[in-house]
């Protein structure tokens, strides 16, 4: 969660959201577990192998692929290899840098590539073109360009849109291009806790106020892929359980809406 | 740069069918990135880009001019912008080109107006097709007017290069590649000054004169579509 | 993960002789860092970690918050700690398992207590087989409460997960590399709040319900190892 | 342009250097177009592959050429590599630091570098030990060692006239070592503004003053093969018209005078 | 040596110190030459293919090797490779930072490595699997856990042991485990200058209070194989080839002691 | 180091016809470098070696001793100065190097005499033929004379080794690289101090006295030459 001692939320507005928030009902007139208008535009970046452009109300992402050809890791020669990198891009928010990635964007980036690994939604197996030596290599870059909360799940929508669309070179090797094979779809739907409650797609300023982030990602066949708790904070046994019910309740939503 | 393919047809168009002195079209959009003081995107061609500007006090308090504002562009392109996949950081090419255009907001920028501040450009191009730093400088000077920074004019920027012997407006990627120079130029409209020229090929002088004018009469096309995005967004203000 | 290895014999035992819900065997010894304000040192299995704390005063100023202290865990390996010879320096793996690792000791240490004051605490992995992260935790908690921190409750860790296609406690290097899932857990005994969980693999809703069951169970053991470490040095310390 | 607080040049002495370069003349007495001593010392580096020392006033820089065989870049397989690099060394100024080249260290490279490969001053078509395999790569190494100034066109000179008396190690492959194949004598003119006029060969007090650099590189062709706007500051169509014909008649002086 | 101003040395506890020393008598009662209480934990990390913590009172090192098959160096074909890093790691001072090696930690690695380098204690052509193509490769690397002076011995130490119980893996090219062929056992004995007298082993108290400091490394064959000065000071060659004798005794006896 | 070659020849002499206490030819200049507060050239045989000199307050204030001058001396190789070429910068060697000129260095200076500065000493290898270290802070101490920095003497350094089973003064490259050991020292030559020692090799102890003393003979002949470097500047100097 960035840090901005310009911005920070005011005792009275914290309270107020607080207050409200305990009364089943967000500053912005959301219910607690109703996400922000989701707007995914697919195929925004026509030159790579596959892309999406996701906003959740101002949080702005984008994912692209490059699928090229590359030697697999020495453990696993049989398989082909995906790369996911998040950016948190030093425009998309006041305090973020340029350099090398922050713990942040490197924890948000190996949540998003569990859920998708884990879930086993691409199958690498099919991405081998001679074993042990020469594999499919998917790069999923995903830049965040505006910062206004819950990252992880919008990420993880441009990421899997973007791998839906995307399409194997194999005309390069003389066959045919080729659709990547999916076989799931994994949805993250993060949760913070904001005084005794649990709220969906956090805002910025909602982030800023929360005291505990959960992360549960799972697939159509209703199991756990991966699961996060991240920031300081902590949580009941009870919390994560009803955490882990409201994730497949809307990543069952989300997947209906976007994923048919 | 080397000419083994034919660029220009018999019909004397360009292999994407446009005149020699055609421009690809352009589109601005001014306040794309929600958390900064201003932002821009332009989609010019195939190329897509946007740039998003904070005004601050420098930091730390040492590095501040007390006259004046310091300006830092920084160009960066994404992962998939490119062919073959970009890796992520700055390498000599980009850095190379945050500096030039840096340089050519600086000429532009009212710096005295802003003492102990910066001005912080990021430039990001998500999709490049030929020309990204002249369309980056001319979204970045869009996205610092957006960030209400005192400027004597809005920067524009365009290029002409050399393919088939033919001197043309706007390279496309493959007269990029194939072609026999590339010259990026940018200039303020008003006083018609040059703020940034690059040039690497082979052109004569007096090619290098065909090229210049070819540019300086594509310009007022390119400012009015500036004016036209900080436009659009007052009058949308103005309306709500 | 992958299941093509047997990992639960046919008498329910699992590879090395463990019944699904046994732990490893745990040894914490405090003081093993003559140079810092406290440290501990664990054997969890063959897992071989060291912690080391120190508290000072947030340098450079700037960076100091004036109502709290900050906590800055970094998890280590050493390169003779694991199959392949480890490079020196962080990577992505250890990056993240020190923020998560930072993010649970702030969670419990009485941040308030020490305004201005910054707790560094060095874990070093000197021999890795599966677990480490939480190991580590468990280790880094003593080594804080050995430098004096206030801290609201020990941190105790713990694996669970599920290897062919049963729930077991503590997962073994095998368990790990070829199980079907991994769940990390923390939490503090006084109030059974959880600071720290992942989980990667698959599990359904109720071998979630099973595996932290099973932790929680564990925790008591755990902990009463912990708070013998510390009592053993205070022991020690009043017969001199 | 290094910025040195210290040695910041006082506003009256600014004036002065204004109001001689005005009239004409500059503070050490040269013409406006006029370039310092040129003091070339060839094969200062007995050991390498080719080398010069050269020294414009008190600018002075060292280029030295390695030559070892290397893969070529896969997009040009039947072509050598060339590398060039300049180091501002930090004992060549007292704001240079030690590490990674600088903006303006690259932007300098890249300049030198883009002057020599447009020019097609080396055909490096005749590099090729075994087509997209094995060719020679030849890199050129620029240090600044002291820095008063006009360094673009003091290491385009060094290197150039490097590059000139390089010799390939054709022995290495039991073959004769052969002179490196030149085409072309590419040398780059850099010229400030200082008020409305334009200077050549600046010492370092006049960049500082300086409000624009344009740095235009030609051969013995006549045409242009690479250009640079550089600094903050603008310039007018006909002064960038007027500094093409200073670079056209200074490159063919200093061609005649040096490279004969 | 760490530079702590916390931990400065008083003037008074300083002069106490040089007088006692004078005497004969270090502070914590040891004679001159007098080495701490040596710890050698052999196997320390069973995993490793060689291993060994060794603690000189506090001072407190963990040597571990890795060895993996790899490219020999192009001008030794025939020859297996040793590595070896010594870690300054930042819990064992509190001035040690994390991030890659400082100047100290280089200095100390280099010493200890020519130490066993030059004493030729190691064949290293006996590790080779396929000339100029494969060979063993040997990662010494070190921890510094807790720094309380002379790390270079200590480390030496540890490395001799390690290397001593090392088995090179023959077994993963369908051969046989075989031990490492050791031919010498170096010993490094560091001495540091304190008013006139030279001291061994210094704790780190000893070495914030001392001038100069000198390392003396010889093996069974009683020649000298590495020699390094150290730190800010000065040395007679009187007091070198006095060094240099007190290095052959401690040698001679720690051999007799820890490596029969 | 192997002894293959031969590198003694029968008459006694070594390969490039030098006696075996016979030094290279050496030439030292000053004033090399205009911006710098002081600066020095060496040709040492084949070696190519610049050292300049900066004197000025340590910065950032905090890193500055309020009693003493820091000194920092880089030793930096040039990418055409060895065999092959070398990357730009520095690696362990040339850290190790500048490490242990720094000290030699800061053992001469008188430190007090500078509070709250920073002596920095940039070392640039041009062309390296054996004998870089010693020769880098042969020059590298007449630079810093030549910056008017207050020392106690002159450093000079010097190699001795063994090749061919003789002692030999002076290493040439083919000594360094085939021959059984290197000593390099440098000393103080009006107390005969030693700042600089290191060795690597095999030799006894008689053999490590007989190298001592060929440097030392040797010691006054260099030390001449840096003494004369300094002198012909301000005959100069005087004579304008």
């Amino acid at each position: 969660m960035p840090m901005d001692s310009n911005a920070v939320i005011s005792e009275i507005r914290k309270n107020f959201m607080l207050e409200s928030i305990k009364n089943g009902k967000r500053l912005d007139g959301r219910p607690l577990d109703e996400y922000r208008e989701i707007k995914i535009t697919e195929n925004f970046i026509p030159k790579s192998a596959g892309s999406a452009m996701v906003e959740l109300g101002n949080t702005k992402v984008v994912a692209g692929l490059k699928i090229e050809q590359g030697e697999p890791f020495a453990d696993t020669p049989d398989k082909g290899v995906i790369l996911l990198n998040i950016e948190l891009l030093p425009m998309a928010f006041p305090t973020f840098e340029s350099g090398p990635p922050s713990e942040q964007a490197i924890e948000y980036s190996r949540v998003v590539d569990r859920g998708i690994r884990e879930s086993k939604m691409i199958d690498t197996s099919k991405l081998v073109i001679e074993s042990g030596k020469n594999v499919w290599m998917i790069f999923v870059d995903i830049d965040v360009l505006n910062y206004d909360g819950n990252i992880i799940d919008a990420c993880t929508l441009a990421a899997v849109t973007a791998l839906k669309n995307a399409v194997i070179p194999g005309s390069k090797l003389g066959e045919k291009d080729f659709k990547l094979p999916v076989n799931a779809t994994p949805v993250a739907v993060t949760m913070w806790k904001l005084g005794d409650e649990l709220i969906c797609d956090a805002s910025l300023e909602e982030e800023q106020v929360s005291t505990g982030r959960i992360t549960v990602t799972m697939s159509e066949d209703n199991n756990i892929h991966a699961m996060q708790k991240g920031e300081i904070g902590e949580f009941s046994l009870e919390e994560i359980q009803k955490a882990i019910k409201t994730s497949s309740n809307i990543g069952n939503k989300l997947r209906e809406k976007y994923f048919r | 740069m080397e000419s083994n393919i034919k660029l220009i047809t018999d019909d004397g168009l360009r292999l994407d069918g446009r005149a020699l002195n055609e421009m690809r079209p352009i589109k601005i959009q001014t306040g794309v990135v929600e958390k900064a003081d201003g932002s821009a995107y332009i989609e010019w061609g195939a190329n897509k880009i946007i740039a998003a500007v904070y005004v601050r006090e420098a930091y730390p308090k040492h590095a501040q001019n007390i006259d004046r504002a310091i300006v830092k562009a920084r160009y960066n392109m994404s992962g998939y912008s490119v062919e073959e996949r970009k890796r992520p950081g700055p390498d000599r090419r980009t850095m190379e080109i945050s500096k030039v255009i840096t340089e050519a907001l600086e000429s532009t920028i009212v710096l005295e107006k802003l003492p102990r501040a910066e001005v912080d450009v990021f430039i990001q191009v998500l999709e490049a097709d030929a020309g990204t730093r002249i369309a980056s400088l001319t979204t970045a000077s869009v996205a610092v007017a957006d960030a209400g920074v005192p400027m004597r004019d809005l920067v524009v920027g365009c290029t002409a290069g050399k393919a088939d012997g033919k001197m043309v407006l706007d390279l496309s990627k493959d007269e990029d590649n194939f072609g026999e120079a590339d010259i990026p130029m940018a200039i303020l409209p008003r006083t018609k000054k040059i703020v940034l020229l690059q040039l690497d090929g082979k052109v004569s002088q007096e090619e290098f004169d065909e090229a210049t004018s070819m540019m300086m009469n594509a310009i007022p096309r390119i400012s009015e579509i500036q004016r036209n995005a900080l436009m659009s967004k007052y009058n949308v203000e103005e309306g709500e």
